[in-house]
């Protein structure tokens, strides 16, 4: 196998099976992704929310975490970062297919509303930047009893147009909580571009409201996102606080299946984001660093199908929750 | 009269009037290019520019509180909130402010502004893109609020709602956008706020309901027509301020009440309802006051067995009303 | 017993519990050296430190959103907002967060919280510090919400809310918090949620009420007693879920009904309780089921005349009572 | 009458009928403010919440504002402001009383509630923060229209953590609306201190947030006011949109007349923010100036000691709302 050439490990601390793993969970995202499409063509998935171009930041941020004791309140975009938080495929096309052993919600929730107790991942919501004010509670409480835990926080740019936003990173910021506030800044809420959401072009200038750390990185560039990751994580573990850590990414898609994009931007802006896709760039990255060798891609690809395959029969089979299930769970039944 | 969907008579109706009126302006989230998530605002920006048909930020406490103080400084805006789930950071804006402005000032001071959401489920929204939550207003003192059954009455209303100079809350089933269809003038034309409509005319059993259940109650009622029993459908189109003459003038003369609502049941419209039923017409009723409605669940579940679970279908009410009939 | 007031009983609860349990914590605004503006938490800052006792930003919606964060990871958190008036800005936390967690999730997830917050008038509080806005929560599927009308059921349905695995809201009568006295133990105890208590028993009208107004029926009653009148006194303390069965048998029991509270009437708890009674205890009554509340405006005025133009009185109470029982 | 030292009018740009105005303004709401509270120690007057302290920044930024065509969206502490827009004593003197013909809300809401359609002054009530998206919305009106006016807003610093302060200055910004955004930081929301509040010592700093001038200044320091008023408000009247204008002054007072602020601060520091009270602090520049000549100040004084007698008794004297005007004007009754 492959070494890293050396002044490439050196300069970013890298490892070739860090740097592999980074690849493999943001192509085992991608070919998800893409499944989730394809079923929803064919009426099987009424409706997915994609994650595509928007992985490098997820997969460098869950890389940098615990899973054993970090914890995450995600939004509905994080598809990758559960997936390196320990959800699998299967759990989401349960989810997408709306099957009642959906871990996610059981078939309650829309597809990509994520959630799992097990995976100390929140439960999402639709109401977007709620969870912000959840990671910072969240991160109280590692913060009373004296833990070295960090709780990760996500959102696009549109969601940082709330008052939560700022009544999160004020809190958390006071108390110099354990928490990185993760914006994937796509330029768009929607149809709604950056400039009519916002007056400036970073969100991560707002840190200085807070006293905190603002970062901008390029969401396309893995490396760089691996860094900041880094950093942030290792900043809320020892105790300093906050990060604002802001990854200009692009949205592939259109902003949901429900969503034609094409409505309201031009054919070139597009067809130039597509070309900055992080994946493509990482892969000519580790093929140069010749971290991926010859073939190491389509095994990589051809595996992971085969287990995404798996996991789609699996779940088609999977029986739909009971009717009168819905009355289940108002309240805790074992009262 | 030419026929247009529910969806076009509103949009048609904010398009109308923004020619009428200057001062009418919209402000929310996607309506400008895009033309709104069920496209209720396509083609308004284009014709009135970026100023009066203005995307917002994804903060639907500023969109409210924005047109707020527009309104008070001369304009009428209709704040759009994409899904009524999500007017819940509005609250505050909404409740302790539009609300409250005209009563606080001692008339000093009005907020004519309309807040329009879609509400209502049975198309694969889950939780949060299906929700009746108009429960929580109907109890507000200085809120109106509105929500329509037809095309013609949403355009009219719309208009009227628009002219009003105190702040209405404009809610449409999503699920009539676009399957519901009827007359609509083409001219200028109000309805008045505050009044029920008969939908149908009966004297057996009266069912009071609002929205696009205004038609699974008809279709209902046609089921029963057949055995011979006539149904009285009560739209009641205004659920603040109820139009409490016509549901007493309704009960009192059939004797027998349905209140039905997607909505679940404790605490909203359909208790108020009864509470005005068991209030004024005690001794002209035949049966216990029945209500139908949502199941006390937090919201309507994703899948399809789930969602089906929470509907109340023509099925349901029919079941119902042969009770209410057979008492 | 020793005797205490309503917000010793309160403050009781909280410290005890919070002895007994590490994970119970407090966040609110002027909670800490303050000790809240009514006294609530006096004291326990000093005893629990500050991050068990925690001065909140003024921010609502961070108030309720960091709790449920801290309840989803092992706390038990106690969020109090300063009045009830204030608890808007919270209500999309409230209602789309925390009510909905265990539900969306399938029961992985849970959110053990309690929000305080005092309520009501009759303290020259003006329209933002008089208010009772229960009903808005009260028709919200996975809240319960909980009106305390003694200091015995206040410390015993406290403490039962900071050991409940779901969020429940409790609301305090800041009327009360000085002037209602009452037997409280020492010790641990809990009185069950979800239950109504018998406040007087009666055979001629069943009262409904809560909150304050439970010791303003009493009054009204007892005057009602020197005429040979024996009115039933139903605390429902609990609002969410309403106590059906002891409503039903209360109503089924006395014929006549009163329900009254201190908020407008409009889709509030007396509609669903008039509601509740219209629908099951028909064949038993003997009078129009009768409701007084505050009149339809936005909140309790200022000034002297208009407040008192406002609240319901023992006076007010005897004339209905006296109505219905001419009836 | 004397003249300003030219160095001294040079500099701040300011004559003489300005200076006695502005001093004037300050003396006239101190001198009622005093009296709300004798009113309120009477048992007269059941609550007031004071501007004690906090008159130099309020003077200085409504004095640069054209009352006829600025509107003003204040908090309960503005009663300078107000004052200076046009209200009088007599008005809240009503309102404090709680009579029919208080202009602000006819008896129905607390004192300090302000709001006058006569004077551009929206009706305020008790919940924080909300006034700041009104602000803009107020501006947004008069950039439709193409109206070279402006909004002023206020607030306390405990008002800014809310949700709606980031909303609003977003949008403000955003869409460079006429909108002066003043803070009114005396450290403390009610018991909170300022550290509890927010990490940064200066709401100002937030302005970076969002691409607008972020000034704070001393609010004991009326001339200094005055100057950072004036930028912001003709920053705003130029169409290049909103500033952040903070002010440090001190609660001269307890939070209002419910509270009891020796519980929760030390005696020395309130004696320590007692001698930096900016109204003789301004008063023994301007007779170091030689604007106030000695005698002017008692004269001064009596005359506005006059006026509000004269008020007090009108406000004693004017009718309570009668009990059933409570039902007025939930809605417009013209209709
Ligand atoms: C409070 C609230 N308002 C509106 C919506 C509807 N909505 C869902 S996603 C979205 C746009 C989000 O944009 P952004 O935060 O930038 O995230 P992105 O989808 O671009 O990743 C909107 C308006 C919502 N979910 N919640
Ligand atoms: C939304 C809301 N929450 C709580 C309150 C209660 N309250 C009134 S004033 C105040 C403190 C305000 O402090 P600050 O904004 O600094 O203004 P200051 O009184 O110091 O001038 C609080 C908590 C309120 N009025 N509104
Ligand atoms: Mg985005
Ligand atoms: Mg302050």
């Amino acid at each position: 196998m492959a070494v890293v050439k050396p002044d490439f490990a050196n300069r970013e601390g890298l490892d070739v099976e860090t740097l592999r793993a980074m690849y493999r969970h943001m192509l085992r995202s991608r070919v998800l992704d893409e499944r989730m499409w394809v079923l929803n063509r064919q009426g099987r998935a009424p409706f997915w929310i994609s994650a595509m171009g928007h992985e490098a930041i997820q997969v460098a941020v869950g890389m940098n975490m615990d899973p054993a004791r970090d914890w995450l309140a995600p939004y509905y975009r994080d598809l990758a970062l559960t997936l390196v938080m320990g959800m699998t495929p299967r759990d989401h096309l349960l989810s997408a297919l709306a099957k009642a052993e959906d871990p996610n919600s059981g078939g309650r929730q829309m597809p990509a509303h994520y959630g799992s107790r097990t995976h100390n991942i929140i439960s999402t919501g639709s109401p977007v930047t709620t969870q912000f004010l959840h990671a910072a509670g969240i991160a109280l409480a590692m913060r009373i009893r004296g833990e070295d835990a960090v709780c990760v926080t996500a959102i696009g740019e549109g969601g940082t147009s709330g008052g939560d936003f700022h009544e999160a990173l004020n809190f958390a910021a006071t108390h110099k909580l354990g928490v990185v506030f993760v914006v994937e800044n796509n330029g768009y809420a929607i149809s709604v571009p950056l400039e009519k959401q916002m007056p400036t072009p970073n969100v991560s200038d707002r840190a200085v409201a807070y006293g905190i750390p603002g970062v901008h990185v390029d969401g396309n560039d893995a490396i760089a996102c691996y860094r900041s990751a880094r950093d942030a994580v290792a900043r809320a573990r020892s105790g300093a606080g906050p990060t604002l850590l802001e990854a200009k990414v692009h949205r592939l898609t259109s902003h949901s299946s429900d969503d034609d994009q094409r409505r309201y931007r031009s054919a070139e802006d597009l067809e130039a984001e597509r070309k900055q896709d992080c994946l493509p760039r990482f892969r000519t990255l580790l093929e140069d660093l010749e971290v991926l060798a010859p073939g190491d891609y389509d095994t990589m690809r051809a595996e992971l199908v085969a287990e995404l395959d798996e996991a789609t029969a699996y779940a088609e089979a999977a029986p739909d929750p009971l009717p009168d299930t819905a009355m289940r769970y108002v309240h805790a039944e074992d009262a | 009269m030419p026929s247009k969907t529910y969806l076009e008579a509103i949009r048609e109706g904010m398009r109308d009037e923004m020619r009428r009126d200057e001062r009418v302006m919209i402000l929310g989230e996607d309506v400008g290019a895009k033309g709104g998530v069920f496209g209720a605002t396509d083609g308004l920006q284009k014709e009135f520019g970026e100023w009066r048909v203005m995307d917002a930020p994804l903060a639907e406490s500023c969109i409210v509180g924005v047109c707020i103080g527009a309104a008070m400084n001369g304009m009428r805006p209709i704040a759009e909130i994409q899904f009524q789930d999500f007017i819940m950071p509005a609250v505050d804006q909404i409740v302790s402010e539009a609300a409250k402005m005209r009563y606080r000032s001692n008339n000093d001071w009005g907020v004519p502004m309309v807040v329009r959401a879609p509400f209502g489920g049975g198309i694969h929204g889950a939780l949060y893109h299906s929700q009746s939550i108009e429960a929580m207003f109907c109890g507000v003192p200085g809120l109106k609020v509105v929500v329509p059954s037809t095309p013609y009455d949403a355009k009219g209303l719309l208009v009227n709602a628009m002219r009003d100079p105190d702040p209405v809350l404009f809610f449409e089933h999503k699920r009539a956008y676009r399957s519901v269809r009827g007359e609509v003038p083409d001219d200028d034309y109000t309805v008045p706020l505050g009044t029920a409509a008969l939908a149908r005319e009966g004297d057996d059993i009266a069912i009071f309901t609002y929205g696009i259940m205004v038609h699974t109650a008809l279709e209902a009622a046609e089921r029963l027509a057949e055995d011979g029993f006539e149904c009285e459908v009560v739209d009641l189109r205004s659920l603040r301020p109820l139009d409490r003459e016509a549901i007493v003038a309704s009960a009192r003369k059939c004797g027998k009440v349905l209140v039905t609502q997607e909505a679940n049941l404790a605490v909203s419209v359909s208790s108020e309802v009864s509470a005005i039923v068991a209030e004024d017409c005690f001794e002209y009723l035949d049966a216990p006051v029945m209500r139908i409605g949502g199941p006390e669940i937090p919201a309507m579940p994703y899948a399809h067995a789930l969602e089906s679970f929470y509907l109340v279908t023509p099925d349901k009410l029919e079941a119902a009303l042969r009770k209410l009939a057979a008492y």
